[in-house]
This record gives structure tokens, C-alpha cells and sequence, in this order.
């Protein structure tokens, strides 16, 4: 039995295989409901089967232990989870990593940098420009993601940033 | 008789052309930057020359380069596509000295276009309607300042050598004018070079409407309706459609007797788009000429059922136009949705990378544009189109299911797209009914609809994901215990 | 109003009628074999039901296995597409008891279509012209032998369940008219379980034209003008095209109006097809209606405008037609190639297996219509069509060279292909000039060409060839040294 | 330096890369030819590269020591080859294996015996029936490769054949 969680869906759910029928039948349960599963064909990236006379096709991206990042019919999913054997809290991870998130203010587009707006010790307000990124033709601004006070720049006039850079730290 | 074409392009326009010149046994040359050794227009072309790094600058915008590649493979015509030199008449010029046919209209023609206060001027003088504004170029923020405050707030800022979207901003007072006035500048001198600026006055609530014209060496002109591109973000269109829900048969009559004047104004050969803006009220302004082949060509292929690249060619090779205005008829409606590499959440910021999968949809009265194929790369060099899916239908709502249908069918793995937007745009009851205009995102709450959207859907997968994470993590128990009947079973299914 | 759709069908015709189904917002269920569970069909359906094995006889044909999921599913029409039950009026009738629309005409117009004698004599009374022949079934070989000697050889023994080539046998004498009728006797009923056989007057040099027709539950006839599929292999249509280029405007018209009368004639409904054979002297002759939507039907939907499938299904609905005769005009010309899974060489006979990699054309004014994917399966079990290649062209030139860029770009591995015949064909000074007949490939000497035309495409490939093996001797070589900087440049190259 | 031959065309060939220009760019030797050649991507299984400004994709389905069977463009060719430091002589292999080729007859196709129109000692012509198959709905007979008696009827009313499996000898 495992215990699943989708991001952005505010529910829970168990689910577990609970017969295989052979010929690449099964029955599954999720919470308290059982479907019939076949599978077409699988391997480690990615699966098709038929959910209750329904085909799917999903693709495994990237997992760690407890999180799984897939494609379900084309919609991209993320899906946490743990066996009941370790009864750990989900914590809810809002940014992509630690507390560093909440200072380090990031470039969400590899780019080349156009220019700064900013200097070491300015105060900035939540969606000032920070910085100006070419991509594409097109001159994107990097926005403070907060109130406070602009530390370490180190995104440099002319160098490419890749995507999720530190451009600045925002204290 | 053009027999061997170099086109100077890149990506799905690059291969629109190496297609149409295919099915006319007309040779083709390829040239590509570093970035594109991997490219499909490499591939598909009869020939392809390397000509320099992946910055546009130092290859696609490399007259020279590009020149040598067409004395050197003897290629007797050149095809421009859109963009890098498809609108520089000095590239024109350089390859009528060179006796190689530029596909498109003359270099002294371009000028003209290009040029939007000569241009203005001509349309003025053969009373095609045009948007108020300045009367030339503004010297400086001060002089637009000037400008703008004697037609009235809002005023577009437009950088002469821009377009698709590019160099141009909407200011509503004079702080915003004098910031706007600084990124049109620097983007058009990132872009060609060189920035000089007009202002002209900003119409809300405007759809965009721009007709195909098309116009011979031997003075026959003719437009082949108009495609409506109100669907827009940053001034960049993203949806286009053809027939416009408020054009007519009596309104399109009227409109393309003054796009046929306008072609003339500028002695405008070959094909063509002139762009007007709508005003809520019905009236038609002229805004300038696209002096190439738009990227939504497709659209008015399909309702008047021409080849445009290969009309291109005939009249390049001086051949009369084969038919005129009357004998030409729209059939039924058709639909561009751009699926742009881009993140509708982050203010559409371009997404590039690698696109390890890709589905590109297909079937009866579906088109799409691509270079996409699994295993390529969207370069950050180049710009966001990766495609244009296009659906055709004898009905307006059959071309409208057509397109969600195909935009379910599409996946571009690596990179975000502009597909989900797509989908909430044309299941909005706005969309349906017609009622366009260039703010239509911001007007009708799009992105907020896209968000419930998302989460809807997630919702319907829920089941389904749920069922690929049991059967993986089970997979994965099994692969780790790898003891039991189970594993031997599971490993049957690995390929 | 039709809802939720169940296709008795699998291959591209069980996607031609999914693709139709989700651009009206129809729910579709597929039904599929033991063989065919990993088939496009299953994925794109709505809904997906097992119903059996791999022969057909035990699932594809198998009624009541088909009726439990029309119940079980909800299905309320259900779409029989070509061959299997599509023309089993047993079939027809057991869906009218059932309540379920069966997409497709009654089962007694059906019944009537399909017994070939009683249509033949219906034809008679409407003035519909007929070939020569036995005025009904014949008892026995002997029997045959005497109307064959009465009409004069060659004849043609014709099983009345046979169909699309199969069941039908052209003698010329006594002794090949006993073998003949013990072999159409045994494919009879190898197909479909039972033979009857009558004779008729082969014509030599006859072109294979029919017409599309269509009709309403209100008595609305029109036809959808005419498709000439002379280019044949053991009387199976491979290439088809429309218009035919023996058919002009007032000789579609007249014909037309004779198509008319023979839909009426048999009380027909939905869409079919009124087959005939033109003599080399220009006298059309009927030959049989397919009471079905046609293998060929694209290539008259690209003429047409039309979705024919979206059209089976309004008339389904009851709705009347919505134009008149003198509504529709042909525009352009298309032609579609069947690419199937033979080896011309081995006298096309059929060639199955894993196919692990296929590249399907696309482009402007092309349209493939295919079950193939890269990793799919040609089943034995099934027939060999495995793709419909079409194009359509404002000329007919300019179909045919699109035609013969898409058949280029195609490619099927694992599995032998017609498509280098149709290349050959399509070049052929015969073909261009349209001098065809149901004979072509031998009176033109069709395979000693396509013979010539492989080894020069092989000369013409040798020298990519010999660059691609010394490559690749010279990989393996470093690889076995493993020991150089070379064998560590080639690794940057391998995936 | 290797020595290739082409089926069906009737040179023979010496080849071999002259040089390494370092970026995937090589100069190789074909007979007295020299040639230009980028490699766009390489792996085991294929080749993409751009001969004299022409790109040209490879597949290698099957190789032995010394033959390559590749498709070149879509175009499928076998390649004998060898190096010059065995001097063996081609032997002209028109049928696919060795002696037993002339004798065996062979189905080209899979299917299931539908009928045998011969027994054991029968005297059978070069193009008389030997059996009829059915494969996809169709009859397709199975003739004689040659004049001669039928031996070791190999082939079973009813049962399958996969292609190349012999139906019977003919001596």
C-alpha cells in the first residue's frame, strides 16, 4: 500500500495493485475504489494500459524516492509519495528547494543579460526590475519576487544566465 | 526559369519552402549556422552549406557569406522566408547586381515599405486610409511627447525597422512614453541595428485584419482576402483566422479594392500582406506593408486552395498572375494557432531546450509547420515559433473542433507551449462567438481561465496518474526484491 | 442524435472514423483482437473492448461478441467501416433489432446491393446499363463453361460475396474457367463462409471508374462525382485518382444522373459506391454498388470539400443533405496510392512482420491516412493496406509530383512496400498522359521499369553508400583497437 | 583501405577516410574520388552526414565481417566488403545460403497451407504449383524453382510457415 499525493489536488489517496489476472490484467484499488488495469507495454520511462476500458499513456520523467514527475496523456503531473511503513509529513514544498528560495532571487529563462537595474543595497519592491535577459529576440525583465534589499548581484551585463541562475539575493 | 533556389532562412518556413520547391522539381540550397547542423531544412534540402555561428548576425544575417553560398552552388533565385533578410532591401539589391533573383518584390519597392513615413505618405496620396499620428519620424522622447499629447493618450511608439511584434510599445502618459521610447530603441538596435521612431495614435478595442495581396510583373493585382490576427500578446499574434468574423462579402469587396491601390502605391510585385487595424466602429487604417510571406500564409492557402510559395515563384519567373479577382473564391474557414516555446505563466518568456518527444498531430484537413522532431533542440538564438498547426472546415466551428482536437493530439516534451492557452482560448464562449480584439487575453481573463483549466484537468487524469504511479513504484518494489515470480513477470514487459 | 459511436473496424479506417468522431465531439468505442491490442485504434477511442482472437472469425466478424459491447458500452451507431461486417446485412439487421443506427444503408437495400443478380436485374428495370452475362448464378463449372461459350471468352467468374479483388478470377478457355471456378469457390469461402458465382463478359482494355454516392431518408440523391481506380494488381485498385481524365463535364454529368437512378433504384441510403467499367469504345457499363464507405474515399473528400464520414453520420441522423446537385463543384485533383505490404517482385505476395521504424510524409496538400507507427506490427492476420497516401494539386501535375515527394519521403522498414512501383508508375510517360486501363501494369511493362528504375536509384545512391560503410568499418576498427584518441572522438558520436 | 562491393551493380569499390579535419568534418577516398564529409550524428545503429553538401541518413540493420545490409535514403543495399589484407575471392551468391538452395524449395512468405498440389516422386516444371498459402485474406502459391521431383515434402495442409522455411526438396 502506498500513499499518493498529486500537486495542486487537495485530496489524498491510497492505492495499491491488489490482483494480477495474468496476461497483463490487474485489478488496482485507489482509496476505496477497485479498476481493471491492462497494460499494452511498458519499461523504466514510460507505460501504456487501458484503465477501465480507457487507454493511457503516461511517461516517467524524473523520480526520487518520494516524488514522481510524470506525463499522463500529455498533462504533466506531479505525484509524492510514501509507503505507510514511513509515516513522514509532507512538507509543502512551495519553491523548488530550500530557505535559500525565499532570498535568492532566480532567473526563470536562460538568457543573456541585457542590463542591471540595480545596485548592491538598493531597495526594491515585489515586481520592480531587476534585470533585463535577451532570449529569443525578445528583452524579458527579471522581477524582485519580494520586498527588501538588493544583495550579491551576480548576474553580469553581456554574460548568459541559464535557466534557474541566481541573479541577486533580495534580504 | 528559376531552377535551383538557396533559401536564406531557417526552421519550418526553411522547410515550407524546400517543400513546395520539391513538388516543382526545383532544386534546393540550404544554409545553416552552427546551431542547425542538426536542423531539418539541412536535411530536406537538395544541398546544404554551413555559413557561420549560431548568432544571426554571424550567419542568416551574413549578406556576404550568404552571397558566396550563392554564387558558389549556382543557385539562380533566392528565397528569404520571413525575418533576418526577408525585409532588408540592401540584401535585395545585393542579389539583383548579382543577377539572382530575389523572391519577393524589388529592393526599391521594399525600401519604400519598409520606410513607414514614405510609405504613409504614398498610401495618403492614393486615399488609402491611414491611423493618425506623426508626420514623420520623432527626433527624440521630447518630440514624441509632443506628438502624443496633440492626438491624445494612448500613442504606440513604433521603431521603423521593427514588426512581428518587436519595437513597438503602447504608453498611456508621458513617464511611460519617455521609458518606452528607451526599449524601442535598444530592442530595434538589438534586432537590425539601427532604431528610429514614429508615434501614432493607439486604437482600443481593435481587432487586426490583414489582407494577401499579390501583384505581377505586368501590373495584374489582385488580394486573396483577409486573415483576422486580433489574438495577440506583447502585439505578437498567436491565433489567426480566415474569413474574419466581421468582414462580409461587401466589406471584404471594399477593403481589397484599397489593398489592390496600396500594392500599386508601392509598385509591389510578388506577394504580400498589407495589415490594417479595425477600429470598433468599423473603420479600416492602413498600418503598413509585410513585404514577404507572412508566417500565417497557410490559413489563405487553404481557403483559396493556391500554393503561395509556388505563386511566389511563378511570378518571380515573370509570369502573369493565372487568374483575376472574379474567378477567385474563399472555401469554407481555417484556422493558425502558433505553438511557441514560450511559459504563458511567466509573461510568456521563452522556454528553449531540448525536446526529447515530440507528437505532431496529422489527419484530414489538419496542417502543421514544424521542424520539430523528436531528439531536436529549440535554440534560444532563434525565435519562439516551433510550429503552426492549421485546421480547415466547411464550417467555422467545424475548423474550431478540428483544432482542439489537433491541440490535444500535440505534445512537445522539454519545453513549455502555448498549447494549453490555445485550447482555453478556443473553448471560451468569447472565441466562439467572434468577439476578437488585440486585448482579447487580458479582456476576457484568459490566463486566470487557463489556470482553472489546468487544474481541471489534473483533476480528470487523477485515476490515471495514480494508476502509472502504482504500477511503477510496484515495478520498481518488484525490481528491488527480484526474487519473485512477479519480477520474472514484470521484466517481460521491458523492452 | 447520435452520441457514443462503436467502430466494428480496426487499421485506418477504425482512425479515419475516431479522427471525424472527436472533431464532431462523438464519443467512439474500439473494439480490437488479441493481435491488436497495442493498435492505434485502441489508444485513440474513447472507450477500448477486447472481443477475441486474432482470426477474424473470432472477433472482427464475430456479431454477437460485437453487440455485448454496443450494449455494455452504451454504444447507440455503430460505424462497420470497409470489408469485415460493413457489407453484412445479417449484421445491418441485427443492429435495427437492437436499436443501435448502423451507419450505413438499410439492411434490406444492403441485402439487394449485395446479392448481385437481384441488383443487376433491379439496374435493368431503372435503365441502368449492364455488362453481359449469366442471368443469374451459376450452378456448377459446367453451367459456367456454357454461358462463357454463349458471351464468348474471356469471361469473368465472379463470386456474389467477393469483393475489393478477391473471389474473382479472369479465363479465357474451358480448362481455365474449372481451375478458376474450384479456386474463387475456395476464397469465397476462406472470406466470408459461403460462394456463389456468376459470369460476365470481360472487356479488355477497360478503365475501373465509379462514382460516390449519396443519399438522405428524404429521398435527396446526389452523386460526389467520379474516381478512375484502373491502376490494379490482380484486380485490387493501387493507385486512384479523381477526376478521371476520361471524364469530362458533360460525360460526369450524364453518368451521374444514371448513379442517381441506381441509388434510388435499390432504395439506397448513407453513402456508397456505384462501380463501373468504361470500354476502350467510351460505353460505361455498372458493375456493383459497395454498400460502404470506400478505401478510396479521401481523394474524393479532398475534391469535394467534404467530410464524408461527418456526412455518413447526418444522414444517420436523419438530417437531409445539405446542398443540392448544383451546389457542389469538383475543385483540384487528388490521387490517392495504397500502400501496401507486398513484394511487387515475388507477384505481390503479402509481406508481414515488426515494422520498427516509419517515417509518414506530410506537408501541404498531403494526407496519409495510416495504422503505422514506429514499433507497430503488420499483422498476417489482416489485409495488407497498410497506409493511404493522397495528394491533391490545383492540376494534376501538380498532384502527381507531390505524390511522388511524399512517396520519397515515406519509409517502412521491416516490411516489403509497393511504394517503389508507384514511383515508377507515377513517372511513367503512360501514367502522365492518362492512358489507363485495368491492365496497366502489364501493358506498360510496369515491373521490367520499376526493375531499370532500382538499379539506378542504387547507382545513383552508391557513393552515399560506400561514405556510409567506410564510416562505419572504420567505427568498428577503433572500436576493436579502443586504444587511440580516434576511438575517443568516435565516442562523442554515439548516443 | 577496404575493398566494397555493391549487389546488383557491378564495380567493385576502394575506400577510406584520408583525414580527420577535427569537427566532425573528414576527407575520405572513394577509388580516385576524394569527397568531403560532415557527420551530423552517429551511433550504432545509423549515420546522418553531408557528402559534398548533400545529407544523406543511414540505417545498419544487419552486418556480418564482411557484408553490411544498410538503407542509404530509404533505399536498402547490400555491401560486401573486406580489407585488402585477405586477398578472398567474391564468390557470386545469387540465392542466400550455400549448395542447398538449389534444391530446397522455399516459401517467400509466411502463411498457412491452404493446399499441396504435389506428393513425393511427382515430376514438376519450373513454375508449376507446389502448394497454395493464404497470408492476409489472399491465396498465393508457393512454385517450383526448378524442373525436377518432388522429395521430403516438408510442408502440412493447415499448419503455418514462416518465410524461408522449405516446403520440399526438389531433386
Amino acid at each position: 500500500m502506498t500513499n499518493f499525493k498529486i500537486q495542486e489536488i487537495e485530496k489524498s489517496f491510497d492505492g495499491k495493485i491488489i490482483e494480477n489476472l495474468g496476461d497483463n490484467d490487474y485489478i488496482i484499488k485507489i482509496n476505496d475504489n477497485e479498476h481493471k488495469l491492462k497494460i499494452i507495454s511498458m519499461n523504466s520511462r514510460g507505460i501504456e494500459f487501458i484503465l477501465n476500458q480507457q487507454y493511457h499513456k503516461a511517461k516517467y520523467l524524473e523520480q526520487s524516492t518520494n516524488e514522481m514527475n510524470i506525463v499522463i496523456d500529455n498533462v504533466p503531473m506531479i505525484i509524492n509519495l510514501h509507503t505507510h511503513y514511513d509515516k513522514v509529513v509532507y512538507k509543502n514544498s512551495g519553491g523548488s528547494s530550500s530557505g535559500g528560495a525565499q532570498i535568492a532571487l532566480k532567473s526563470q529563462i536562460p538568457g543573456k543579460v541585457v542590463s542591471i537595474s540595480v545596485e548592491h543595497g538598493d531597495s526594491v519592491k515585489k515586481g520592480d526590475v531587476v534585470c533585463t535577459l535577451e532570449s529569443m529576440k525578445m528583452q524579458v525583465a527579471v522581477k524582485a519576487h519580494k520586498d527588501g534589499v538588493i544583495r550579491n548581484i551576480k548576474a553580469k551585463e553581456g554574460a548568459s544566465v541559464a535557466k534557474g541562475d541566481i541573479i541577486s539575493d533580495i534580504e | 526559369m528559376i531552377e535551383k533556389v538557396l533559401i536564406a532562412n531557417r526552421g519550418e518556413i526553411a522547410l515550407r519552402v524546400i517543400r513546395t520547391c520539391k513538388a516543382l522539381g526545383i532544386k534546393t540550397v540550404a544554409v545553416y549556422s552552427d546551431e542547425d547542423t542538426n536542423s531539418m531544412h539541412v536535411k530536406q534540402a537538395t544541398e546544404a552549406y554551413h555559413i557561420g555561428e549560431a548568432a544571426p548576425a554571424k550567419s542568416y544575417l551574413n549578406q556576404e557569406k550568404i552571397l558566396d553560398v550563392m554564387l558558389s552552388s549556382g543557385a539562380d533565385a533566392v528565397h528569404p522566408g520571413y525575418g533576418f533578410l526577408s525585409e532588408n532591401d540592401d540584401f535585395a539589391r545585393l542579389c539583383e547586381k548579382n543577377k539572382i533573383t530575389f523572391i519577393g518584390p524589388s529592393a526599391d519597392s521594399m525600401n519604400l515599405c519598409g520606410d513607414k513615413m514614405e510609405c504613409k505618405a504614398a498610401m495618403l496620396k492614393a486615399e488609402v486610409p491611414t491611423v493618425p499620428g506623426s508626420p514623420g519620424l520623432v527626433k527624440d522622447a521630447e518630440d514624441a511627447a509632443k506628438v502624443a499629447n496633440d492626438i491624445g493618450y494612448p500613442v504606440m511608439l513604433k521603431s521603423v525597422y521593427g514588426g512581428g511584434g518587436r519595437g513597438i510599445r503602447i504608453v498611456t502618459n508621458d513617464k511611460e512614453l519617455h521609458d518606452g521610447f528607451e526599449t524601442v530603441t535598444s530592442e530595434s538596435i538589438a534586432a537590425v541595428g539601427k532604431s528610429a521612431i514614429i508615434v501614432e495614435k493607439f486604437l482600443e478595442k481593435t481587432r487586426h485584419i490583414e489582407y494577401q495581396m499579390c501583384r505581377d510583373h505586368h501590373g495584374n493585382s489582385v488580394h486573396l482576402f483577409e486573415r483576422e490576427c486580433s489574438i495577440q500578446r506583447r502585439n505578437q499574434k498567436l491565433i489567426e483566422q480566415t474569413p474574419s468574423p466581421v468582414v462580409d462579402d461587401a466589406k471584404r469587396e471594399e477593403i481589397g479594392e484599397i489593398v489592390v491601390r496600396a500594392a500599386e502605391a508601392v509598385d509591389y510585385t510578388n506577394l504580400g500582406t498589407a495589415e490594417f487595424l479595425r477600429a470598433d466602429n468599423g473603420e479600416f487604417y492602413f498600418i503598413e506593408i509585410n513585404a514577404r510571406l507572412q508566417v500565417e500564409h497557410p490559413i489563405s492557402e487553404m481557403v483559396s486552395g493556391l500554393d503561395f510559395v509556388k505563386l511566389q515563384i511563378d511570378i518571380a519567373n515573370g509570369e502573369p498572375l493565372p487568374f483575376k479577382q472574379k474567378d477567385l473564391k474563399m472555401n469554407g474557414y481555417a484556422i493558425e494557432c502558433r505553438i511557441n516555446a514560450e511559459d504563458t505563466f511567466l509573461d510568456f518568456a521563452p522556454s528553449t531546450g531540448p525536446v526529447p518527444d515530440v507528437t505532431i498531430p496529422s489527419g484530414p484537413n489538419v496542417r502543421c509547420d514544424t521542424y520539430l522532431y523528436p531528439g531536436c533542440t529549440v535554440s534560444p538564438f532563434y525565435d519562439s515559433l516551433m510550429a503552426k498547426l492549421c485546421t480547415w472546415g466547411p464550417t467555422f466551428d467545424e475548423s474550431r473542433t478540428r483544432m482542439l482536437t489537433a491541440l490535444n493530439d500535440m505534445y512537445v516534451e522539454g519545453v513549455e507551449t502555448s498549447i494549453p492557452l490555445y485550447k482555453t482560448i478556443l473553448n471560451s464562449e468569447e472565441y466562439k462567438k467572434g468577439e476578437l480584439s488585440t486585448d482579447f487575453l487580458k479582456r476576457y481573463g484568459m490566463i486566470d481561465k487557463l489556470t482553472e483549466d489546468l487544474k481541471q484537468e489534473k483533476e480528470n487524469k487523477t485515476d490515471a496518474a495514480l494508476a502509472a504511479a502504482i504500477i511503477h513504484s510496484e515495478y520498481f518494489k518488484s525490481q528491488v526484491q527480484n526474487n519473485s515470480n512477479n519480477s520474472a513477470n514484470w521484466k517481460n514487459k521491458l523492452d
